[in-house]
């Protein structure tokens, strides 16, 4: 789950990180206020979760107070790639004279935490990652004996740091971890940490994903997550209440699977045959005849979707239980979209005769019905 | 013969009250596994399908001296699960359970490191060496023994190829799920390295995904070990538009590697054999041998 | 540093770990408001950091709001051990069917944490730890891999329970691990842990020490501590704000020395001398000038002290700073009383030179030091 | 010879820039223990007393292949400093500051059992062999080289006990403070087993106080072990009443065991002779001997 970044900022503010004075605001008059506030020059910052805000107009410069509020209102009445801009974050501009990144993540060659560091961030840092690995420093941290400062310190020397400096990004990225292992995050990002004129070191940039596997441990941003607040479609939304994986994808025939691996071959195997998948539908292992019931709801609510494929094979998954969720959907919300099934594996028996006694055909190849349903979508 | 598991596994069951551990306990027993004993804290005392339950897997082990325990915990507990398992001497534990923390799992695989311990999964299907011994969810019709050994990280997909090889008589040494999770015990050279030493097996199925890179490394390790099996290879999610994440954090598209186009690449320039649909891996094996 | 029975209990309570419902007062009126607000009988404890309260009569029971303000009253009148009851703390009486006793402390030996649990707690756990050590559990804790729910399940299966009060008992053992770490305890104890008649498990008692040095990290309770809420003489009170260890003594000769082992040698040999030592303190490693006078200004702030004797062996402490700290104390404070100093190690010459032009004499043996301060005390 | 240190030792100081760093590095240079480096975050690129200081001991170790270190980094600092040395493969730490918290020491020294690295404190005036090696706090001259090994758990109590030693022309192959903090990370046991070990060494002198129970430990080993070297022993704190707390947590009486009588009586069951004063102890070598 990704935080916005006003919750990110202020979370590392909360361990004591340095990030720029602001405030955040969902109307113009908030925008003013929290202007006055500061000191100019602003930056203000687009509220939103999806990438590249920056290349799509969300983050505006001002010098004076009412530009402040011109910038707030232009972003608030912007959607940036579909997404309605809801709040804006205005913030002392700093005067920056280096860019770096600092980040933990997850190494999962390594199954490990890993610290990384380049004295070039900021925009450029994808580009370095890719030219000059070599200046991308990578500390993997052993779970047992953690990150101390006394690492971040020689990862800032390795980065050309020296001196005070050396000892300030030794704190800074040390807190960071913390904040990395209290939260969960699966990413923790400041980029770019910035380097001011007089030699201090700014987070103008945070990035914090949580680990969605330990929500229920973070309630805060479960529920966050829960109120909608994150830019999610009606499918999504109702996909995550359900703990389903959903994906939204630009075709018409709608997939629903079980396991992450089976559903993407199912994608793939309806393109060989030349259909489009309208979305990925993984209901995970063990679906109840709820679990079924509530996916088909979801996948069948997206008008673009033609016809169905259920692709389910069973291990943990039982088959009578996806046949009675089907059959569940069939009478709820009343199915009347050209369904495929394909049914085998743990109580495959028993699925196999629940359809078949309710009128429904089921298939046993997985390319067979593709094939079918990929016709049926192209009628 | 086969790997990791064969006939002198003696099981526990941690979580064998629960809906999924009963169901599949029953399964795993009636495959002919040696369960001796369930744990589930709270429930000691009782009895699932005539195996006695425990609070504690040293409880457990003061009865019978397992040496695999498979794991039905809910997510919160299940590393903890795992960790009871690994202090009390166990040295090869399956976890099932998906959707354990980042976190928990990575203190987990240091620890099972440490003591030397094989870990399969978390969010993996198990592993079955048929006819021997199934410490897994799969359905276990769509085993037969035989020469080939598969290893995945997707479940469902494992179950596709494993029935269309059985169909077409191609036989298992033994079939294992890595598991889904961003963070698991094995990864494939762990396993290609195992199966290259079992002489039953004669050549590999390995089932990849989008997200990260194992796959490329795995090529790697082909190409530069001169693997002496022959490997078979499916990738799943070649439709995936990048930067979507599909099911699991495993599939994110990152840069260039992770894509399937990439590790395709790279497998196919490691001699590796890579089907284009999961029922082309029978015909790719066929060729192979 | 001790933490009042109601701090403990609140910090166990934020933790989830049950304790009996209940209410803090520092006067009547307080007191019966409280007990309006839970049901009856109450339990009313004195507050006070003593060890022993439950025998000085600091704990009463009662039956009515009216019994409960009396019970209120009387402790609050009351002095435990010289020690003047502040507070009281008003809590509903469990019915308890068997006390047990959890703890976790620090192994010195074996260098960790240690977690202790007896079937048989309350007033009965040193009794059953001296004679029947097979009793209490003991599991040492690694701290690269902590304590875990499981670890705390073995225990509560060595005690005797199982089914669902062991996985209670694995829950509130693992949060007491928490709460002690979190909070840098030295020792975190539930004495009696109460299993009552429907086989729920409360804390009826809890104490927490928090270990001192980790106070820098603690700073809610640092500051408490400097505040005065807790159980020290003025002279002890003093000493804590300035970091130094002291301890009163019944005697009169007042002792200040370096290092805690030289300091007890010398009240040691003071007493094989004859004499009687007013106080231990220890004025540490590297002691200033600053430092040495505060130490003389708290020694002889006690009306008790007849004589002072300072017992000086320089390593990292300078013998020339601990010269300039005695001048300095006795011009500040005028120091009337006899003083004999015993100064050698570090800087030794440039010390003895700084006293001796003060006309102030400096023995070198430690032994004819004491021989000489018992005499004076004598006189 | 001695134990521990010797004229081999290659140390760096960490926090030499700090006032006691800085001062007793000037002492230990005199002394002739060679110091290559010192360590300051912050200070790096700068000289105390003509020893170079680095940022971090990484740095310093690129430069110079020390063996040990000596820390005098304030207490919220120290174990940290101490694990930076340790994850640098320094095998020899002596940590000076005191009133490191309890839980940083643990951790540290369950890292420095890992690694098998000998650390000495918190909180002690360090080592000394006589004219091979002092890294420490002690006042050099009250040392002279001989036969008797000293070890102690407080700091200024055993420049007591040796100056009165040297006087009475005994002479010491190495002295060291265990530390007074409650962890240390050694314990007299593993100090006496290295004395037994050393050749210079003749007998032994073990300075005790109240509380804990490593003297009755102690005295169990020497009992038990059939200890070879004589032993002296002097136990502070005779005087002190029951449940008091005298300077450092180490002195709280717990029970019968922790009390000076109990440790005293132990010692003197194992064959220990017990001085009642700090001058008796050299008198009592004498007849030891």
């Amino acid at each position: 789950m990704k935080l916005f970044e006003y919750e990110a900022k202020t979370i590392l503010a909360k361990y004591g990180i340095p990030t720029p004075i602001g405030g955040l605001a969902t109307n113009v008059s908030q925008a003013r206020e929290i202007a006055t506030e500061l000191k100019p020059p602003f930056v203000v910052k687009a509220q939103v979760l999806v990438a590249g805000r920056g290349k799509a107009g969300g983050i505006l410069f001002s010098e004076s107070i009412p530009e402040a509020g011109k910038a707030a209102e232009k972003l608030l009445n912007m959607r940036i790639k579909g997404i309605p801009v809801r709040s804006v974050w205005i913030e002392e501009k700093i005067q920056i004279e280096k860019e770096l990144y600092l980040g933990i993540t997850i190494d999962r060659v390594n199954r490990s935490h890993v610290a990384i560091a380049s004295a070039v961030g900021g925009m450029a840092i994808e580009e370095i990652a890719a030219k000059a690995p070599e200046k991308v420093i990578k500390f993997l941290i052993n779970p047992h004996y953690g990150f101390h400062s006394f690492h971040a310190r020689q990862i800032a020397r390795k980065m050309g740091y020296s001196g005070k400096q050396l000892v300030t990004l030794g704190k800074i990225f040390e807190k960071l971890y913390h904040v990395g292992m209290d939260y969960d995050a699966e990413l923790i990002e400041m980029n770019p940490l910035a380097e001011t004129f007089d030699g201090e070191f700014v987070a103008a940039d945070a990035r914090i994903l949580i680990d969605n596997n330990a929500l229920f441990r973070q309630q805060e941003y479960k529920k966050r997550l829960l109120e909608g607040e994150s830019e999610l479609t009606v499918q999504e939304l109702e996909a995550t209440r359900n703990n389903l994986a959903y994906v939204k994808l630009d075709g018409n025939i709608g997939v629903i699977g079980n396991g992450a691996g089976l559903v993407m071959a199912t994608l793939d195997t309806i393109q060989y045959y030349g259909g489009k998948p309208a979305n990925f539908l993984d209901v995970g292992g063990g679906a109840t005849s709820e679990r079924i019931a509530t996916a088909l709801d979801i996948v069948l609510s997206d008008s673009h979707v033609k016809a169905l494929f259920i692709n389910i094979l069973g291990g943990i998954t039982r088959c009578d239980e996806v046949a009675r969720g089907i059959l569940r959907a069939k009478e709820k919300v009343g199915v009347t979209k050209p369904m495929v099934i394909r049914l085998v594996g743990t109580n495959e028996e028993e699925g196999k005769r629940i359809l078949t006694e309710a009128g429904i055909h089921v298939l046993e190849s997985m390319e067979e019905a593709a094939q079918k349903v990929v016709e049926i979508s192209k009628q | 013969m086969g790997i990791i598991v064969d006939k002198n596994i003696r099981a526990i069951v941690q979580g064998i009250t629960g809906t999924q551990g009963s169901f599949h306990t029953q399964l795993m027993l009636k495959y002919g596994t040696r369960i001796d004993a369930g744990v589930t804290p709270g429930k000691g005392g009782t009895q699932i399908h005539g195996v006695p339950v425990y609070d504690t897997v040293e409880a457990a082990l003061e009865e019978y001296s397992a040496n695999a325990s498979i794991i039905f915990v809910p997510a919160p507990f299940a590393a903890d699960a795992a960790l009871e398992a690994l202090e009390n001497r166990i040295e090869t534990i399956i976890i099932i359970t998906e959707h354990i923390p980042i976190k928990d799992a990575v203190n987990l695989m240091a620890y099972a490191k440490k003591v030397k311990a094989t870990v399969i999964g978390p969010n993996t299907p198990g592993i079955i060496t048929p006819k021997e011994c199934k410490l897994g969810i799969m359905p276990a019709h769509i085993f037969k023994p035989g020469g080939t050994g598969m290893v995945s990280r997707s479940g469902t997909l494992t179950y596709e190829i494993a029935a269309s090889l059985t169909r077409n008589s191609i036989g298992q040494s033994t079939c294992l799920g890595l598991g889904g999770d961003p963070i698991t015990g094995l990864n494939f050279i762990d396993v290609l390295e195992a199966f290259e030493k079992d002489p039953q097996t004669k050549d590999v199925v390995l089932i990849g995904e989008i997200g990260g890179n194992l796959e490329e490394l795995t090529a790697e390790y082909i190409a530069k070990e001169n693997y002496r099996k022959p490997v078979v290879a499916f990738i799943a999610g070649r439709s995936a538009p990048p930067g979507k994440r599909m099911g699991h954090a495993g599939a994110i598209i990152m840069g260039k590697a992770g894509g399937a186009e990439n590790k395709i690449e790279a497998l196919k320039s490691a001699g590796v054999k890579v089907a284009e649909k999961p029922s082309d891996v029978a015909r790719l094996l066929g060729k192979a041998c």
